[in-house]
């Protein structure tokens, strides 16, 4: 058995019947080294219409009290739909840096 | 407490689900249960149970639907046969999976094809590795005994798994005959009110059931499967010494029958070992030492206690109502005779495939058997291992 | 097991033979005796020949295979004769009981049957009493005037019952169907 | 019913979490966020097999904040049969609380809803279940690998109807599956598509509120299979409702409306063009397909205007 099996819980330690008993704990996955390119929002053109919001597939737009402030780089996989769909063009997408390709 | 009644199988299968008094039924008609879905549409139509009653399409959905209910919290019921158990297949593994207590009782039939409506064992015995426990019925009595017994069993903490109460098609499952049923308040106060520990309907606690589990967690769950069907044996003779004090009725994992000084014996399990006592009957009025050994338990199979009750024996023919097709015997013979290997028990074994499709089975029969193990003691030798019995040559 | 009775029911689908054998069956059992009733499962549909069976006794019963041998026969359809052996496994000293206007006589010379033979107009006595001809209930009636299952005044006293839960929704038909089990008893013949 | 306000919306908490693992610029969770979002009520949602259950549900992790339950491919609407069936026992017997509704949803791809669960759906459909189906098209079995199914438009090539030298992929049109569920007399019934947002969270509104069975078909974009650039999804979509091809529309107690009138009717080839997997329908020699395709989505134009009271 390798090591890094062991580090898992065993049997005894799980939820019988394959139960996952934290709603919402696939936060604890991140998503965001998918990406290669980051959207960057410019708030001085936002006009907070929240198109980017409601199309993004990985709820990695942060709004706060009804105003966009950002991505949640930890989950964005940078599809860039948000940036297409911005209808004031206020959000550009980002080589990543440093590049995945050397 | 109990009052005697002259039932069919089916009408006591009913009124043992009208008495448990399941949260939800789903079921779909297929003979030869096809009565006991009826019957108890009759209750629901009368208000005579709480359930929620869903009339769904194929047995597929029926399985599937349960597995919805019970992992909704609720106590969950279904019942089927023979082809509709197949087509449940897929879901009754999940059923397993997940841990859900649901009890299902199963009127045995033939597995097409050809078609075929009658009892033998195919259905059930092809459900045997799918993670469920399954008990099997004498007579209309013990179907009854085993549904209300199953919902304590299933949902025990220990073990919380599906049950399948088993009972012969047409022979028991349409055949009158006396029985006693325990007061609907004895049947509460057995089965107790049911809390699922987690439950898709508690909005506190949000639970995700059926993920995608790889190769990292599966193998651990199917540990705790296996832990659960050994814990099960336990509960089960708990249960049924309860159920005995209640009622003065019933048997852990099988049934001896004359078996104690017995030299030859068989095994069998269903109404078929009813026909063989009167045959041991008959045989011991002879003089010969012959017993029976019934099986109630199948699953989790009580392989050690087997062993033990027939080591002394010098031979036994256990009795399938099912092929393998694996040309190595029916199911409860390969799993006796393995028992008996660990035990290093010195008493040869041979196996009876009978019954199939409905074909009828007498004491005569019977007795034929017991004399081919007579003739096995006399030789010392076992001239072939698997045998049909009374198929046309 | 010497105390065991076992009956053959031959009748036609929709007869009523597999009610015959239940309605005799649960009757028997409120009387304290086990019981077996059971019919024989096929694709038979209306007016195809079927069978039934009851297996009555004061000892525990716990054969479940068919009846091959019984003591007793009741046949609910006398043209049942033409095409089916009615005889079949019978011992010489067995009982048939028939719904036929002809005479014990007359039955035992067409099917060639050593033992005993009663017959009764079940269809005629159905047909007074209830209207139509349903020859079951007045061949349980007959069945009790020449065995002795069971005391006559306590099985028409538990088969009222029985037909007060079986005809909830129509108890106007109790009591021919009680009539007809009476006259059954009167009528039925012997050689 | 409110408007649709996004920045009220925003304001909601999040019921499915980041950190699932669909492909970039996935269709299926910008759908399901937004059903979500057009209700307060908890929920309890169920799942066929397919690329939202197997992503979102990677054991130990969970991406849904409310229940779920996966069962198998085919029997999504029958499992959230049965726990509806638990839900309205147990509240019937005093053993849930009473004040709280729960509502339940049940999701599908076109695979797990036109062809393998079909029968599941149209047998809880029947039964009248107050439940919300929703199937999310990508017309293919995308989790596998990009199958055909009875959704796939006609001359796509997927891995089962390649585009090869004599065929040229597909050769089925789609059935129409929302007139078939419509053909059921269930209360609510619509076809949608994420792109026209007010539109889905309207009709998922409508859904929720009716008492009994609703169920809506949603166009959902798949990179994957389509084979476009993951960013242009939403126009894909437009191109869908504008040529026609995926026509909104409702069916609401039995009577028809269409939600969207283009102001000119787009030619197909808006929306075959931009995606790989209609790239051989291009080459010289198969005008007469793309005539076909135009054909079809005509007729079918017509009878939809037709039987919406539009002509």
């Amino acid at each position: 058995m390798t090591k890094k099996n062991n580090q898992k819980p065993g049997w005894k330690e799980i939820p019988d019947g394959g139960l996952i008993l934290e709603a919402g704990n696939a936060i604890k996955y991140k998503t965001g080294g998918w990406r290669t390119h980051r959207p960057e929002l410019d708030k001085d053109t936002c006009i907070n219409c929240h198109f980017c919001w409601i199309f993004c597939p990985d709820s990695a737009v942060v709004s706060e009290g009804k105003e966009v402030t950002g991505f949640d780089h930890d989950y964005c996989k940078g599809c860039g739909i948000c940036a297409h769909e911005c209808p004031v063009d206020a959000i550009s997408m980002k080589k990543e840096e440093p590049s995945t390709e050397k | 407490m109990s009052n005697q009644v002259a039932l069919t199988g089916n009408e006591a299968m009913a009124q043992a689900m009208k008495q448990i008094n399941p949260d939800v039924v789903a079921a779909y008609p297929i003979t030869p249960q096809t009565e006991v879905v009826q019957m108890f549409s009759q209750f629901v139509a009368d208000g005579a149970v709480d359930t929620e009653f869903v009339t769904v399409e194929s047995e597929h959905s029926a399985m599937s639907a349960t597995v919805g209910a019970a992992a909704g919290g609720a106590r969950a019921m279904t019942a089927t046969a023979a082809n509709g158990l197949a087509l449940m297949w897929e879901i009754i593994y999940i059923a397993a999976s997940t841990r859900l207590p649901i009890v299902m009782p199963v009127v045995n039939r033939a597995l097409s094809g050809p078609i075929n409506i009658h009892c033998d064992h195919s259905d059930s015995m092809g459900a045997r590795d799918s993670g469920w426990i399954q008990l099997y019925a004498e007579n209309a009595q013990e179907a009854y005994d085993n549904a209300i017994q199953a919902v304590r069993i299933g949902e025990h903490d220990d073990v919380r798994l599906p049950v399948m109460v088993n009972m012969d098609g047409f022979i028991i499952s349409h055949a009158v005959e006396n029985l006693d049923l325990l007061a609907d308040e004895d049947v509460q106060d057995f089965i107790g009110t049911y809390q699922a520990e987690h439950t898709l309907l508690d909005t506190d606690n949000p639970v995700t059931v059926g993920p995608l589990d790889l190769q990292d967690f599966y193998f651990e769950h199917k540990k705790q499967q296996s832990e659960a069907m050994e814990n099960a044996k336990n509960v089960i003779v708990d249960i049924a010494k309860e159920y005995k004090e209640l009622t003065g009725r019933g048997f852990e994992y099988f049934e001896e029958y004359k078996l104690d000084d017995a030299e030859i014996a068989i095994l069998a399990l269903a109404s078929t070992t009813g026909t063989a006592k009167a045959a041991v009957d008959e045989l011991r009025d002879e003089g010969v030492k012959a017993g029976l050994l019934k099986l109630r338990m199948y699953r989790p199979f009580p392989a050690p206690e087997i062993a033990e009750v027939l080591s002394d024996l010098k031979a036994v023919a256990i009795m399938d109502r099912a092929e393998t097709f694996s040309t190595t015997g029916g199911p409860v013979f390969t799993d006796v005779r393995s028992a008996l290997y660990d035990a290093k028990a010195d008493v040869e074994a041979v196996n009876y495939i009978y019954g199939l499709g409905g074909r009828d089975t007498t004491v005569e029969d019977i007795e034929f058997i017991y004399n081919e193990l007579q003739e096995v003691v006399k030789s010392d030798s076992v001239t072939k291992r698997v045998k049909y019995l009374g198929v046309r040559e | 097991m010497a105390s065991l009775t076992e009956i053959r029911w031959h009748g036609r689908g929709g007869q009523g033979s597999k009610t015959a054998s239940i309605l005799l069956g649960k009757v028997a059992s409120k009387a304290g005796k086990n019981i077996q009733a059971f019919p024989e499962y096929g694709p038979e549909r209306m007016g195809a020949p079927v069978l039934a069976f009851n297996r009555i006794s004061d000892e525990d019963i716990t054969v479940h295979c068919q009846i091959t041998s019984p003591s007793i026969v009741v046949v609910l359809d006398p043209t049942l004769l033409e095409s089916i052996d009615v005889t079949a496994g019978i011992p010489v000293d067995g009982t048939i009981i028939i719904n036929s206007t002809q005479t014990p006589k007359e039955i035992k010379e067409r099917i060639g049957f050593e033992g005993e033979v009663f017959t009764v107009d079940a269809n005629g006595i159905s047909t007074e009493e209830i209207g139509a001809p349903f020859p079951n209930t007045p061949m349980l009636g007959a069945l009790m005037k020449i065995t002795d299952l069971l005391e006559f005044e306590a099985f028409k006293k538990q088969i009222n019952k029985e037909f007060e839960k079986k005809f909830a929704s129509k108890p106007e038909v109790i009591e021919g169907n009680m009539k007809s089990i009476d006259r059954a008893y009167q009528e039925v013949k012997s050689e | 019913m409110s408007k649709v306000n996004l920045k009220e919306l925003s304001t909601q908490d999040e019921r499915l979490t980041g950190g699932h693992r669909l492909c970039s610029g996935c269709g299926a969770s910008i759908i399901v966020r937004q059903i979500l979002h057009a209700t307060d009520n908890p929920v309890v949602v169920g799942c066929a097999t397919g690329c939202l259950e197997v992503s979102t549900t990677i054991y130990p992790y969970t991406a849904w904040k409310d229940s779920f339950i996966h069962n198998a491919f085919e029997n999504a609407a029958a499992t959230i049969s049965g726990v509806e069936a638990a839900y309205r026992s147990l509240k019937r017997q005093g053993k849930l609380n009473e004040n709280e509704e729960i509502k339940f949803i049940a999701f599908g791809g076109d695979g797990g809803t036109y062809d393998i669960g079909f029968q599941s759906l149209s047998g809880a459909m029947e039964r009248g279940h107050n439940m919300v189906y929703v199937c999310y098209d990508n017309g293919a079995y995308m989790n596998t690998g990009i199958q055909r199914s009875s959704a796939t438009p006609k001359n796509a090539s997927t891995t089962t109807s390649p585009a090869g030298k004599v065929i040229p992929g597909k050769q089925q049109f789609r059935k129409e599956l929302t007139d078939i569920i419509a053909a059921h007399n269930i209360p609510y019934v619509a076809q949608t598509s994420p792109h026209n947002f007010k539109d889905l969270i309207r009709k998922a509104r409508k859904a929720f509120e009716v008492d009994g069975p609703a169920f809506l078909n949603v166009l959902s974009q798949c990179p994957r299979g389509w084979r476009y650039p993951e960013d242009l999804a939403m126009d894909l979509m437009r191109a869908a409702t504008d040529s026609c091809f995926w026509p909104l529309f409702e069916v609401e107690n039995g009577e028809w409306n269409l939600n969207h009138i283009p102001k000119e009717k787009a030619p197909i080839t808006d929306w075959l063009e931009p995606q790989g997997r209609f790239k051989h329908l291009f080459k010289e020699g198969n005008e007469h397909l793309i005539e076909e395709i135009q054909e079809n989505v005509d007729k079918r134009w017509e009878t939809i205007l037709h039987r919406c009271g539009e002509k």
